[in-house]
């Protein structure tokens, strides 16, 4: 993809190096001020280790901003995607995320699958008052005035799953998850939720990110014997984890997996016969029956390719641009600011395609946690959904701390 | 004076006795020639007394201290010097740099770290003269013709300035000329250095040696002045046939 | 004092004037193409370090990122004190309830600058005088250096009570020296950056032409023959590794300041790789053609990532095999192979082969 | 007790994946003392190919072997005409050209087929587990441990029993003389370097069914290749063997006794160790000096 005249930059230099070396040397080179249009960041992986997954999170939102373009934009001025590739890797994130913000003058950047990206970009967002666009679940405890966060944080995905698991399954929890912050605290606030259950932890396993080797893990679950394994494994290990799971012929009938990370797209790679009978808890399934999702999927299918899915990750991605061309209706055209559409996108309900969802004034989003157990087709089942919205609490495991309107309060 | 005490020297390579109980002693001052037949063990006992190869046996005194235990470097700066078959100067530093190489009075690194590189170099000019390098001495050792390279290792060895210096064949592949000039060189070295020489080319040993020492399988077969072993019926039998 | 230990005076002070004058004019001191370029300059530092092991002395260090990563990551510990009252935050989640003993001297700057170039000294040095000690050489070392920095990276990512784990150190302050606080938009931040680095090569040169950078020429064509002279092998290459594990922290420590926080990426493998890269496309017999490698090659990075968003890697990886093939000694071979032919037209220049004594010892595995 | 067992036969499952992937690499490495850092993407390259095969002709991954390993060992041909053939006298210099070598087939594969996880599926021949007393065993991992050992055998037979092992050993020993009696060392590395890499493609290929399926799948694996091919020696093959068994056990049961992420960094403190005090390997091969 071709994004900018290339002979306007660099391939000036062959001809005349000394009266391109500016161009060269600064990257300003490219003309920012087109007419009336609303820059706005895309940051996500196109290359590298996360791009499995931000790729699709990258396709939902800028068909998002490519919908709302094509009704007409909002107030009559379009949305300018400037598409970076921080090609998985922090420093990167970090250097793009400033041209994004403080080059191209965009309000607004959309990106991040993981943490540590959206902590390397945090710097820069915070110190030059931007607003960025956060769609993934997460591990809560972090309460940026300038980040808007659209995935489930802790609260949000286990306050029904866990009292569902003790009550269905048994009370004895075998977690096994990644070796880094996210599956820390969520192990950390399955065993407040536990104790209070009067459940039980046998085993707290965690492998470096893109293990891809679990039959010791198989092993000591053989050996174990857990009512539940509570797994927060992602990317390709969780592919390897429950690969190895099927192929060992452990019986999810005896001991199911119960994914917070395992989404559609993963369980494409999985594939569907190994990845049956297990469960994943998220607010939204590509199988959830709404007029908004089958309008959705089915333009992510039509423009991406019929083998293509969405996922509860892509769904963020895919509302939060919907959520940001909202808060810019509320706003006089002429004073577009990060912060000004911060402030107009709080309280907002907006009919996603999991259900009617709400920006809390703590900029979290209320959602509409569901359990699906998935299917040989790929697809998930959703036996369990949440009947009411529920509220964003990302320091619940923390006593005497929440994040409000003014940030983080600590009592 | 007994500068170098070479006692019951043993070494062994997968059951190969290369020299096996080896006993002489080198005066201060002396051309010591080593000779033999291939294999005899020549070259494997300069190994042992520089340190390229430990001794499994025995004991080799530098001036009463005993360097068979000695780590290679250690043994330098005690004073043995080395010039190997294969002529090895540094090819891709010039002469200049080589030379300063091998002036290494002062080996540590603070000293090293306190200096350029050619700082050294301007004392060694007169051995650059002697060896007739002087015009080359900012060119690539490895531009240099084969006996250019040959001095140049002489220079560096004139340059390191070794008590004593161990030379596995010098004058390998040097014209008629070229080695009655090294012979000459040798010759006004012994006067502060003592030198041990592995040499074939008897013309060049007959000129430089004030003894020699007939190696044969690893062990001692004759010592003495060049009349004496030329006489030595022992040595004729090893040269001859077995 | 030879004719190229003036060509390198001439280019350094180029090198110098460019960087201070001429780069933030172009920019017209603009607030983030000065951040952009800070941050090249600071990477230039871990390449020019980099340069001084493996191009002077042979040894090819792939664990150069494991000493960036300590420099950076001690910055980030004095940053992260600064920011928090007490507790730094990411503790309380890891329930550490106490600051942890290495924690508690980051509190003062003097000390976290001097730990910033000795620890990652100290910990070279270890390894380099384990390997050395045995005569491991050539490939060995890049094998050795790559398997440690593979298991210090995992150690930082599973402390993560101490290091913030994968997510690394973030939140931090800015830098308060007496008088300034080091704002990384500003001018000035970008003369600290320039003004260290100009430093920086200004050691590599002097380090290349002295004598010690001599025995380390000598060491890198033939070691054997060098421990006949009497030098102590092992220890020179320990001091150069030293010296240039002290550098890439100094480079860390920077680079923690220009991006705001420090990332157990800066410890992985492939940025160790990407330094490497950076150095062969300078050239890395010299140090100030290594720094400037790493200049051009992250330059040349930022620019295609601009205009091919999605083949830019890929165009990188091309650039790379181009230049490994044609451009065996870097920028810096073709600079003095064509300043040669200009002076000397007619006459044929020897190849230098600059892997002849690698190339031994790779077979031998051991400088036997 | 039991785990124990089960734990040593994760080993030595480990340690048969580590081979097959080990072994190219062995043997371009000893060959011609080039260090292949794209083998990790010729292992990509063989599990794309089965995923193509399987999804677009229905082939299964055993029939698809053979069509694996000749398109990859292809590509590595080609690679080898191309650049490394260039570079035989600047072996740190491979490193570089064939990191470059490895970015760039990386990224041809996620522009041409996308950068999502790639669904695979195992063999249904050798679905389910045999079990003996407390041991169970997956069947699909006993098939690649006895198939890593067929490889291995089969890989000696070749170095030893035919014209093209001997001429190649002729060459490593001395490529001058050899070129001299008329072996033609430019086509045998050739052919060499186009064998390791059809290696690394079966291991590709065998590994889909357990591992997840992405373009950047080789990276991780190279460094773990590397490291059991320095341990085992230089060329050896019984080395490279006994050091992928001695790594995958070592794992398996430091994994057992602390955790995956402290046992890995033990394993490689031991590699390190290892290499430090016998840095020619376990089994060390005295023919090129």
């Amino acid at each position: 993809m071709k994004r900018r005249d290339f002979l306007g930059g660099v391939g000036a230099v062959g001809t005349a190096s000394v009266l391109s070396a500016p161009s060269l040397l600064t990257t300003a080179g490219r003309a920012m001020a087109q007419g009336n249009d609303i820059p706005v960041g895309l940051l996500f992986s196109l290359t590298g280790a996360v791009a499995v997954v931000e790729s699709t999170l990258h396709n939902a939102a800028l068909m998002a901003i490519e919908e709302i373009n094509a009704a007409g934009g909002v107030h009559g001025r379009k949305l300018r995607p400037i598409i970076e590739d921080p090609a998985s890797d922090p420093a990167t994130y970090a250097d793009r995320a400033r041209r994004l913000m403080i080059r191209d003058k965009c309000v607004s950047v959309f990106g991040s699958y993981t943490s540590s990206s959206r902590q390397a970009v945090l710097p820069v967002t915070e110190q030059r008052k931007n607003l960025y666009w956060y769609p993934t679940l997460y591990e809560g405890r972090e309460c940026s005035r300038n980040v808007m966060y659209g995935g489930a944080v802790p609260n949000q995905q286990q306050d029904v799953l866990v009292p569902w698991l003790v009550e269905n399954f048994g009370p004895r929890f075998f977690m096994i998850g990644n070796n880094y912050v996210y599956p820390k605290e969520e192990n950390n606030y399955c065993k407040s939720l536990l104790s209070e259950l009067g459940g039980e932890v046998v085993s707290e396993e965690y492998v470096p990110m893109g293990h891809s080797d679990f039959s010791s893990v198989i092993n000591r679950i053989r050996s174990e014997k857990p009512d539940v394994i509570f797994a927060t494994v992602v990317g390709d290990s969780d592919v390897a984890f429950a690969r190895q799971y099927h192929a060992a012929e452990l019986d999810p009938e005896k001991m199911p997996v119960f994914s917070l990370t395992r989404s559609e797209v993963e369980v494409k790679a999985i594939g569907g016969e190994a990845a049956a009978g297990h469960f994943s808890s998220a607010p939204y399934f590509m199988g959830h029956k709404s007029p908004e999702n089958e309008k959705f999927v089915e333009a992510y299918k039509s423009r991406y390719g019929g083998d293509q899915v969405t996922h509860f990750v892509s769904e963020a991605a895919y509302f939060q641009v919907y959520q940001f061309k909202a808060a810019l209706e509320k706003l006089d055209p002429a004073n577009i600011t990060p912060e000004a559409i911060r402030d107009a996108a709080v309280g907002l309900k907006l009919k996603a395609p999991q259900g009617e969802i709400l920006i809390d004034e703590n900029l979290h989003t209320h959602l509409w946690p569901k359990i699906g157990q998935w299917q040989s087709n790929g697809q998930a089942e959703v036996l369990i959904q949440s009947e009411e919205r529920v509220a964003p609490k990302p320091y619940a495991a923390y006593e005497g701390q929440t994040c409000t309107g003014e940030g983080l309060v600590k009592a | 004076m007994q500068q170098l005490q070479v006692t019951d020297l043993h070494v062994e390579f997968g059951g190969l006795r290369a020299v096996d109980g080896l006993t002489f002693n080198v005066e201060e001052g002396e051309i010591l020639c080593l000779l033999g037949p291939n294999g005899a063990g020549k070259s494997t006992t300069l190994d042992l007394i520089c340190g390229k190869t430990q001794p499994t046996g025995g004991s080799i005194r530098l001036n009463g201290t005993e360097i068979s235990q000695m780590l290679e470097f250690h043994r330098a700066r005690l004073g043995i010097g080395r010039k190997f078959q294969v002529p090895s100067v540094y090819k891709d530093l010039t002469v200049a740099e080589n030379l300063s190489v091998a002036i290494s009075k002062r080996p540590g690194i603070w000293s090293a770290l306190s200096r350029f590189a050619l700082s050294d170099v301007r004392e060694a000019g007169a051995i650059l003269e002697r060896v007739d390098l002087s015009s080359k001495s900012n060119e690539l050792a490895g531009n240099l013709s084969h006996g250019e390279t040959q001095w140049l290792e002489i220079a560096m060895l004139i340059a390191q300035d070794s008590k004593v210096i161990l030379m596995d064949e010098p004058t390998a592949g040097m014209t008629i000329q070229e080695t009655e000039r090294t012979a000459e060189i040798f010759r006004s070295l012994s006067a502060s250095h003592t030198l041990i020489v592995v040499e074939h080319d008897m013309s060049f040993v007959r000129t430089v040696a004030d003894r020699i020492i007939v190696m044969n399988r690893g062990a001692m077969l004759a010592e003495g002045s060049i009349e004496e072993i030329e006489s030595n019926e022992d040595v004729k039998t090893a040269y001859l046939g077995h | 004092m030879t004719s190229k230990f003036h060509y390198d005076l001439i280019a350094l002070v180029i090198f110098a004037i460019v960087i201070a004058f001429g780069v933030p004019a172009l920019m017209n001191y603009d607030g983030f193409e000065l951040n952009t370029f800070a941050r090249y300059l600071a990477l230039a530092i871990a390449s020019m370090a980099l340069a001084l092991s493996w191009g002077t002395a042979g040894l090819l260090n792939l664990g150069q990122a494991a000493t960036f990563g300590m420099g950076s990551y001690a910055m980030a510990m004095h940053l992260k004190l600064r920011a928090s009252d007490g507790l730094p935050d990411f503790m309380g989640w890891n329930n550490v309830s106490e600051l942890p003993l290495i924690w508690v001297p980051f509190e003062s700057l003097a000390f976290t600058l001097l730990a910033g170039l000795l620890i990652p000294a100290f910990i070279g040095g270890l390894t380099a005088v384990f390997m050395f000690r045995a005569r491991i050489a050539g490939v060995f070392v890049a094998i050795i250096t790559l398997a440690f920095l593979v298991a210090f990276q995992l150690l930082v990512i599973n402390q993560q009570g101490m290091t913030g784990g994968q997510n690394g150190l973030t939140g931090l302050a800015q830098l308060s020296l007496p008088g300034w606080t080091v704002d990384p938009y500003s001018t000035g931040f970008y003369y600290l950056v320039a003004g260290c680095l100009t430093v920086a090569l200004a050691i590599g040169v002097y380090l290349t032409h002295s004598k010690f950078g001599l025995i380390l020429r000598a060491i890198r064509e033939d070691a054997d023959r060098t421990r006949f002279f009497g030098y102590n092998v092992a220890t020179y290459q320990t001091a150069i590794f030293c010296l240039s594990a002290a550098l890439a922290g100094w480079a860390g420590m920077l680079y923690t300041m220009v991006l705001e926080f420090a990332s157990p990426t800066y410890m992985g493998v492939s940025f160790s790789l990407a330094i490497v890269i950076w150095c062969a496309v300078g050239g890395r017999e010299s140090v100030i053609a290594a720094a400037l490698g790493a200049i051009i090659v992250n330059m040349l990075e930022g620019r295609l990532s601009d205009v091919f968003v999605e083949g830019w890697h890929l165009m990188l990886g091309v650039i790379f095999v181009l230049v490994v093939m044609f451009m065996p000694r870097g920028i810096y071979g073709v600079i003095t192979e064509t300043a040669k032919r200009l002076h000397h037209p007619k006459r044929r220049h020897r190849k230098t082969d600059l892997q002849s004594s690698s190339t031994k010892q790779l077979e031998t595995g051991q400088e036997s | 007790m039991d785990v124990i067992s089960n734990q040593l036969f994760a080993g030595l499952s480990m340690a048969s994946i580590l081979l097959m992937i080990a072994l190219g690499l062995a043997i371009i490495y000893g060959a011609m003392g080039v260090i292949n850092l794209a083998h990790g993407e010729f292992v990509m390259l063989g599990a794309y190919t089965t995923w193509a095969l399987q999804t677009y002709a229905g082939i299964g991954i055993l029939l698809a072997l053979p069509i694996v390993f000749i398109v990859v060992a292809a590509v590595g041909w080609i690679i080898e005409k191309v650049v490394v053939q260039n570079l035989y006298h600047r072996p740190l210099d491979t490193i570089l050209a064939t990191w470059g070598i490895g970015i760039i087939l990386q990224q041809a594969v996620r522009l041409g087929i996308g950068a999502e996880s790639r669904f695979v599926k195992g063999p249904e021949l050798l679905s389910g587990n045999t079990q003996i007393g407390p041991l169970i065993m997956s069947n699909y991992r006993i098939f690649l441990i006895f198939f890593s050992v067929a490889v291995l055998y089969g890989t000696w037979l070749l170095m030893t029993r035919t014209e093209f092992g001997m001429k190649l050993r002729a060459i490593i020993q001395n490529r001058g003389i050899s070129e001299c009696y008329g072996i033609e060392a430019k086509r045998i590395y050739s052919l060499t370097f186009a064998y390791g890499a059809g290696l690394a493609g079966i291991a590709g290929a065998l590994i889909t069914p357990l591992f997840s399926t992405i373009p950047t799948m080789g990276t991780g694996l190279v460094v773990d290749a590397f490291l059991v091919v320095i341990v085992g020696g230089l060329g050896s093959l019984i080395g490279a063997a006994s050091a992928a068994v001695l790594i995958g056990e070592a794992t398996a049961l430091f994994s057992i006794v602390i955790n995956d992420t402290l046992g890995r960094i033990a394993v490689l403190a031991g590699i390190i160790v290892l290499i430090r005090f016998r840095p020619r390997g376990l089994f060390p091969t005295e023919t090129r000096r």
